[in-house]
């Protein structure tokens, strides 16, 4: 059964029609990606998901049950999270204060505070600093730490890579099947192309608030995702390509 | 393209003339509309009835209506401050109160007090100085708080002059020898020339090359800036007229009673009035002020009979107001219909608003 | 080409996050510069640090021959630095005439009749000329777009600062908008332009630079750029892992 | 001359003495100034009816303990949670929807309610002026030496003042829902993605602030009397106690209401009429050269 189901999707952002007519779906234990330049509308989307961001038109559907209307803070408790872009960690609070702000409205499963200190054992020794202390990749970590201890049955994480080093990236990702092996299925945007391609089930590539090109990784070729990523071609990159 | 006629710049000329024909190809922008040119009209005609207003009514009329038009000056001053200039005073009763002391002050060196009241506003401005040098550290609710703090050390020092009355003030000399009905109607007509003063200033003020950059600042200060205003010398300017506006106020008021007492005088209650009739009539545009003091003058005279009930409801309006009517009446009605009784926009006109190979 | 702007060594952090280190660029008379880089590179904080809105933790801002470090925002306009903002900032409670009026007043300090004709003249370079008397509240994306170049054009610029103002228009769109710089550029106004919208980017610019961790990492002509494995390696993750998953 | 000689041996228990009624002002400030503090580091906002809430508590027990056989512990008892429950709902029907239209509208809604606040008082009580009979903590005091006597009043309004601030303190820091609200304060948006209900978070901080002006109220008004109009007044010392002290810190606020405290003791101790205005005075000079206050840190 399909666990999160989002159909012809419209968000505006002020003047701006940010996502215009998206559909995806998302299985129990899948790791989606959606791809996409800056300015794509792949935020846009994840804050429609997350309840921050009221969509226009369209609707989602998590477990059969319609939340397209649902505010945020009561989308935590149905078992949506959403790792936000940038990270967003409360910058007043400890590192251990980060992650239990995500036990507020927790779910039942398999994460709680020690688990994630297990999965970042450095965690524990900085339990106690302030949170603005950390590194990038650290942020990171703790910001989806804070998602984890909810117990989503769907984690959204928007830029998973954003502003950080290469390595820290390859851990990040490396990180991914450890938490979809759990039972928790992913749907993550991307800037990052070839890392979203190695870890996704399924790709979407957006430009200007429409899927232009979707398929599993196998599939596609590096062609047609670099036109789709920039629209070099126009008409949504065939596999001709320049 | 004939582009003959004299250039249209701002200031030169007045809504009539701008709409008296209409525009020559060449003219590159207007200035004025049809409504504007008739509320021109009806505005001119309502000062001569008002002036006129002596000769017919009674004076408790006209000494009520002296009220209103210190209210509608202070109103027009603190929508400037506010709308315009993005700055919430809660303190602007420090100018008012200072204002009706210089009258005073110079009414005790023997000035007669109606010469003294340009002297009133011009104190203020040089007070305003000092004061928004303190002042412009603070932000948003705490320069609100900020300016209050700081009318209250201006009530406090002044009670501290034995030479001003003290802490219970004083009456005011100099007036005491004229015809009662002579005084009642020459202060009548310094408040009304005072409030049409204030009215005509704040267009010409919003009208000319000021007023375009002080929009710019209501709507985005940080884009202003990177369009080339300086913000803070225009927020600097409009909190100096704002104080000559309140310490001119002022000096009607203490003309009105004939003396001043420091606690009434530098009462927040007038910052509660000005900020009431603003919100009501429509903070950020010309006619807000104008017609808040009409609808809170009403208002009075309909609840004056209810004592404390009246503060009560002006008290339950605002907040209703400025929770469901942010851009108050005034705004609902423009944003609806367009119209503007005081047009300090331009408009482009016809030829220029074609591509220029179609002109 | 004498140098217009220069930067040098400029610095800025907020917190663990550097936007600028060790920063130095130059742009010469009448010079097209396009930047590229991902997000949260610094791309905004450095038009910010050149336009006056930010100020750096260290290096200096030369425009024109002059210190402009310590000089507030709208000096540096007056000086001859436009800018647009990645977020239109229309005043949105005037026409659009009166907004690009602000700008031909204030910032190139015209008077009267001559700021309403640059104003007017400015309006038809960017197309919106029938849309004058329109409130700018009301305009869409694209007219925002271009009431942003439009204002930054009025100021009389000798540099125009132009941040992503391709963003989220469509295809036809950023063509228009394309061949709107291209006028600009014509009158022999300097150009460095932030954008995501590369294909848009390269056929406007004479030089690329690529902004990453708060330092320019390429520096060259736009072919050289794109092609240069450190920037694929930020957008693809490297040329062997793009293969990797073909 | 004996008189001046006599002067001169009194004057460091002169000043101990003035110290010591200073602190204890200070206390007072301190504990009006904490819901202040505390609805400004939550929420970015600054009540104008914090005074008249004070006031309308003073009334309130007068009321009860006039129409009641109620002892005094037990009206405070009852008084204190009935404010915060009001407090709660106010903020539910009638801030929350002001801070969404905008920050120059919550200051505006806030003043409208101290403006119907003062005139209801005054149709409901009249401008006489009261005082809450508290017995024996209105006039003992602990007599140390014959200049030197610390009020039971004045020294419970100093400790109530700590215990508050104390309390406010670890309920945030320790918490759940404090340190939810800590979060919320940082950033409301992000909040709400870990399940925060920000309406509900702001409106317990308005309860904890309408339930601790309250105390403010109370204890003021059996130090000295009251009437419908003093609210703005009270609002001003609070204010100057948080500014002082430093925004949104509020162990910052401790330390301004006592610094103003202080002030005025010295101050009266000098020149009675200078009181009000030597406490002003160090605000604006605070303003002036360190606008970032006392403790600048912010902890709430």
């Amino acid at each position: 059964m399909t666990l999160l189901e989002v159909e012809n999707l419209d968000v505006h952002h002020g003047q701006l029609h940010a996502v215009r007519g998206f559909s995806l779906s998302v299985e129990p234990g899948a790791t989606v990606a959606v791809i996409g330049a800056n300015g794509a509308g792949k935020s846009t989307l994840m804050r429609a998901i997350a309840g921050s961001h009221l969509p226009t038109a369209g609707t989602i559907r998590l477990g059969g049950q319609d939340i397209t209307r649902l505010p945020a803070h009561r989308r935590v408790a149905q078992g949506i999270s959403l790792v936000p872009e940038g990270r967003r960690l409360f910058k007043s609070l400890s590192v251990q204060e980060n992650l239990e702000t995500g036990t507020y409205r927790a779910g039942s499963g398999p994460w709680n505070v020690d688990a994630v200190m297990e999965l970042f054992p450095w965690m524990r020794e900085r339990a106690r600093q302030n949170s603005a202390s950390l590194s990038g990749g650290q942020q990171q970590a703790v910001a989806i730490g804070r998602a984890l201890v909810a117990n989503p049955k769907v984690l959204l994480i928007d830029e998973l890579s954003l502003g950080l080093a290469p390595a820290v990236v390859k851990q990040m990702y490396a990180l991914l099947p450890r938490i979809v092996e759990r039972g928790t299925a992913v749907l993550l945007v991307e800037q990052d192309v070839s890392q979203a391609l190695a870890a996704a089930d399924l790709v979407h590539c957006l430009l200007e608030g429409r899927t232009v090109l979707t398929g599993s990784p196998q599939d596609l070729t590096p062609a047609q995702v670099e036109q789709a990523y920039f629209g070099l071609a126009h008409a949504g990159g065939g596999p001709e390509g320049n | 393209m004939a582009r003959t006629t004299p250039p249209t710049t701002e200031g030169t000329t007045t809504p009539v003339a701008a709409s008296a024909a209409p525009p020559l190809p060449g003219a590159l922008v207007t200035r004025a509309g049809r409504a504007s040119k008739a509320s021109a009209g009806v505005l001119a005609l309502a000062v001569i009835v008002l002036a006129a207003l002596p000769y017919i009514a009674f004076a408790g009329t006209t000494s009520s209506m002296v009220t209103f038009f210190v209210l509608l000056i202070m109103a027009s001053m603190w929508n400037l401050l506010a709308g315009f200039g993005g700055m919430v005073s809660v303190g602007q009763q420090a100018f008012v109160g200072v204002g009706a002391y210089t009258v005073l002050a110079f009414a005790n060196m023997g000035i007669n007090p109606f010469v003294a009241l340009p002297l009133a506003a011009l104190t203020c401005s040089v007070f305003a100085i000092p004061t928004s040098w303190l002042a412009f550290r603070l932000r948003g609710d705490y320069f609100a708080v900020g300016t209050w703090v700081i009318a209250e050390v201006y009530r406090l020092i002044i009670i501290r002059f034995d030479s001003l009355g003290g802490p219970s003030g004083m009456s005011l000399p100099g007036l005491n020898g004229m015809d009662p009905v002579l005084r009642g109607a020459l202060t009548y007509w310094a408040a009304l020339a005072l409030a049409a003063l204030t009215i005509l200033g704040c267009y010409l003020l919003m009208r000319g090359r000021t007023g375009l950059a002080l929009t710019a600042v209501r709507d985005d200060e940080t884009a202003a800036r990177a369009n080339g205003v300086d913000v803070t010398w225009s927020k600097r300017l409009v909190y100096l007229v704002s104080a000559a506006g309140c310490g001119a106020a002022g000096g009607i008021l203490i003309i009105d009673s004939l003396s001043v007492q420091p606690n009434a005088i530098f009462s927040v209650q007038w910052s509660a009035y000005m900020i009431f009739i603003v919100i009501i009539g429509g903070i950020g545009y010309l006619e807000g002020p104008l017609l808040g003091a009409i609808v809170f003058y009403a208002l009075q005279q309909l609840l004056a009979g209810y004592g404390s009930w009246y503060m009560i409801i002006l008290g339950a309006i605002g907040v209703a107001g400025a929770i469901w009517l942010p851009r108050g009446l005034w705004g609902t009605v423009t944003n609806k219909t367009g119209i503007q009784l005081f047009p300090v926009g331009y408009r482009l006109n016809q030829p220029w608003t074609l591509p220029p190979n179609l002109r | 080409m004498s140098p217009l702007l220069q930067l040098s060594g400029l610095d800025k952090r907020f917190g663990q996050v550097v936007v600028a280190e060790a920063l130095d660029l130059t742009v010469g008379e009448g010079e097209a510069v396009g930047i590229v880089g991902p997000n949260g590179a610094g791309k905004s904080s450095l038009f910010a640090m050149v336009s006056g809105d930010l100020k750096p933790d260290a290096g200096r801002v030369t425009f024109d021959g002059e210190d402009v470090t310590a000089r507030p925002a709208h000096q540096r306009c007056r000086a001859g630095i436009g800018r647009t903002y990645q977020v239109p900032r229309p005043f949105e409670g005037m026409t659009v005439f009166e907004n690009v009026l602000v700008s031909a007043a204030q910032g190139s300090g015209l008077h009267g009749r001559a700021a309403q004709q640059q104003a007017a003249d400015v309006l038809a370079e960017c197309g919106l000329a029938a849309a004058a008397n329109q409130r700018a509240g009301s305009l869409s994306l694209l007219q925002r777009k271009r009431l942003e170049v439009a204002r930054g054009l009025a100021t009389g610029p000798k540099l125009l600062l132009l941040d992503e103002v391709a963003g989220g228009l469509t295809e036809p769109e950023v063509l228009e908008l394309v061949e709107l710089i291209g006028q600009v550029k014509a009158r022999g106004v300097a150009v460095v332009w932030i954008e995501h919208v590369v294909h848009a980017l390269v056929k406007s610019v004479d030089r690329l630079l690529c902004l990453a961790g708060g330092r320019f990492i390429a520096d060259g002509d736009p072919a050289t750029v794109l092609a240069d494995p450190q920037v694929l390696e930020l957008y693809f993750g490297g040329p062997e892992t793009e293969e990797g998953a073909a | 001359m004996p008189a001046a000689a006599r002067k001169e041996t009194d004057y460091p228990m002169d000043l101990l003495n003035t110290l010591v009624q200073g602190l204890m002002l200070g206390g007072l400030y301190a504990l009006f100034a904490a819901g202040l503090s505390i609805m400004f580091g939550v929420m970015r906002m600054v009540n104008l009816a914090h005074g008249d809430l004070a006031v309308i508590a003073g009334y309130l027990v007068l009321v009860l303990l006039g129409g009641t056989m109620f002892p005094l512990w037990l009206v405070v008892l009852v008084t204190l949670p009935l404010f915060a429950v009001i407090g709660y709902g106010i903020h539910r029907s009638l801030f929350s929807r002001s801070l969404k239209a905008g920050p120059l509208s919550a200051l505006l809604v806030t003043f409208g309610l101290s403006i119907v606040i003062q005139n209801g008082l005054l149709e409901g009580f009249s401008a006489d002026t009261r005082t809450i009979d508290m017995g024996v903590l209105n006039t003992g005091a602990f007599h140390l030496n014959n200049q030197l006597s610390i009020s039971y009043l004045g020294l419970l309004t100093l400790i109530l003042a700590v215990v508050v601030i104390v309390g406010v303190q670890l309920f945030l820091s320790r918490t759940r829902t404090g340190k939810m609200m800590r979060a919320v304060s940082d950033d409301a948006d992000t909040a709400s993605l870990v399940g925060a209900n920000s309406k509900h978070l702001y409106a317990i901080a308005t309860a904890i602030a309408f339930g601790t002006v309250a105390l403010a109220g109370i204890m003021s008004g059996a130090r000295s009397s009251f009437d419908p109009s003093i609210g703005p007044t009270q609002l001003i010392f609070a204010f100057e106690a948080v500014v002082i002290g430093g925004l949104g810190s509020l162990w910052g606020t401790l330390a301004g209401g006592v610094v103003l405290g202080l002030t005025q003791a010295f101050a009266a101790h000098l020149d009675p009429s200078f009181t009000i205005l030597a406490g002003h005075l160090v605000f604006l000079a605070v303003l002036a050269f360190r606008p970032q206050g006392l403790i600048p840190q912010r902890t709430v």
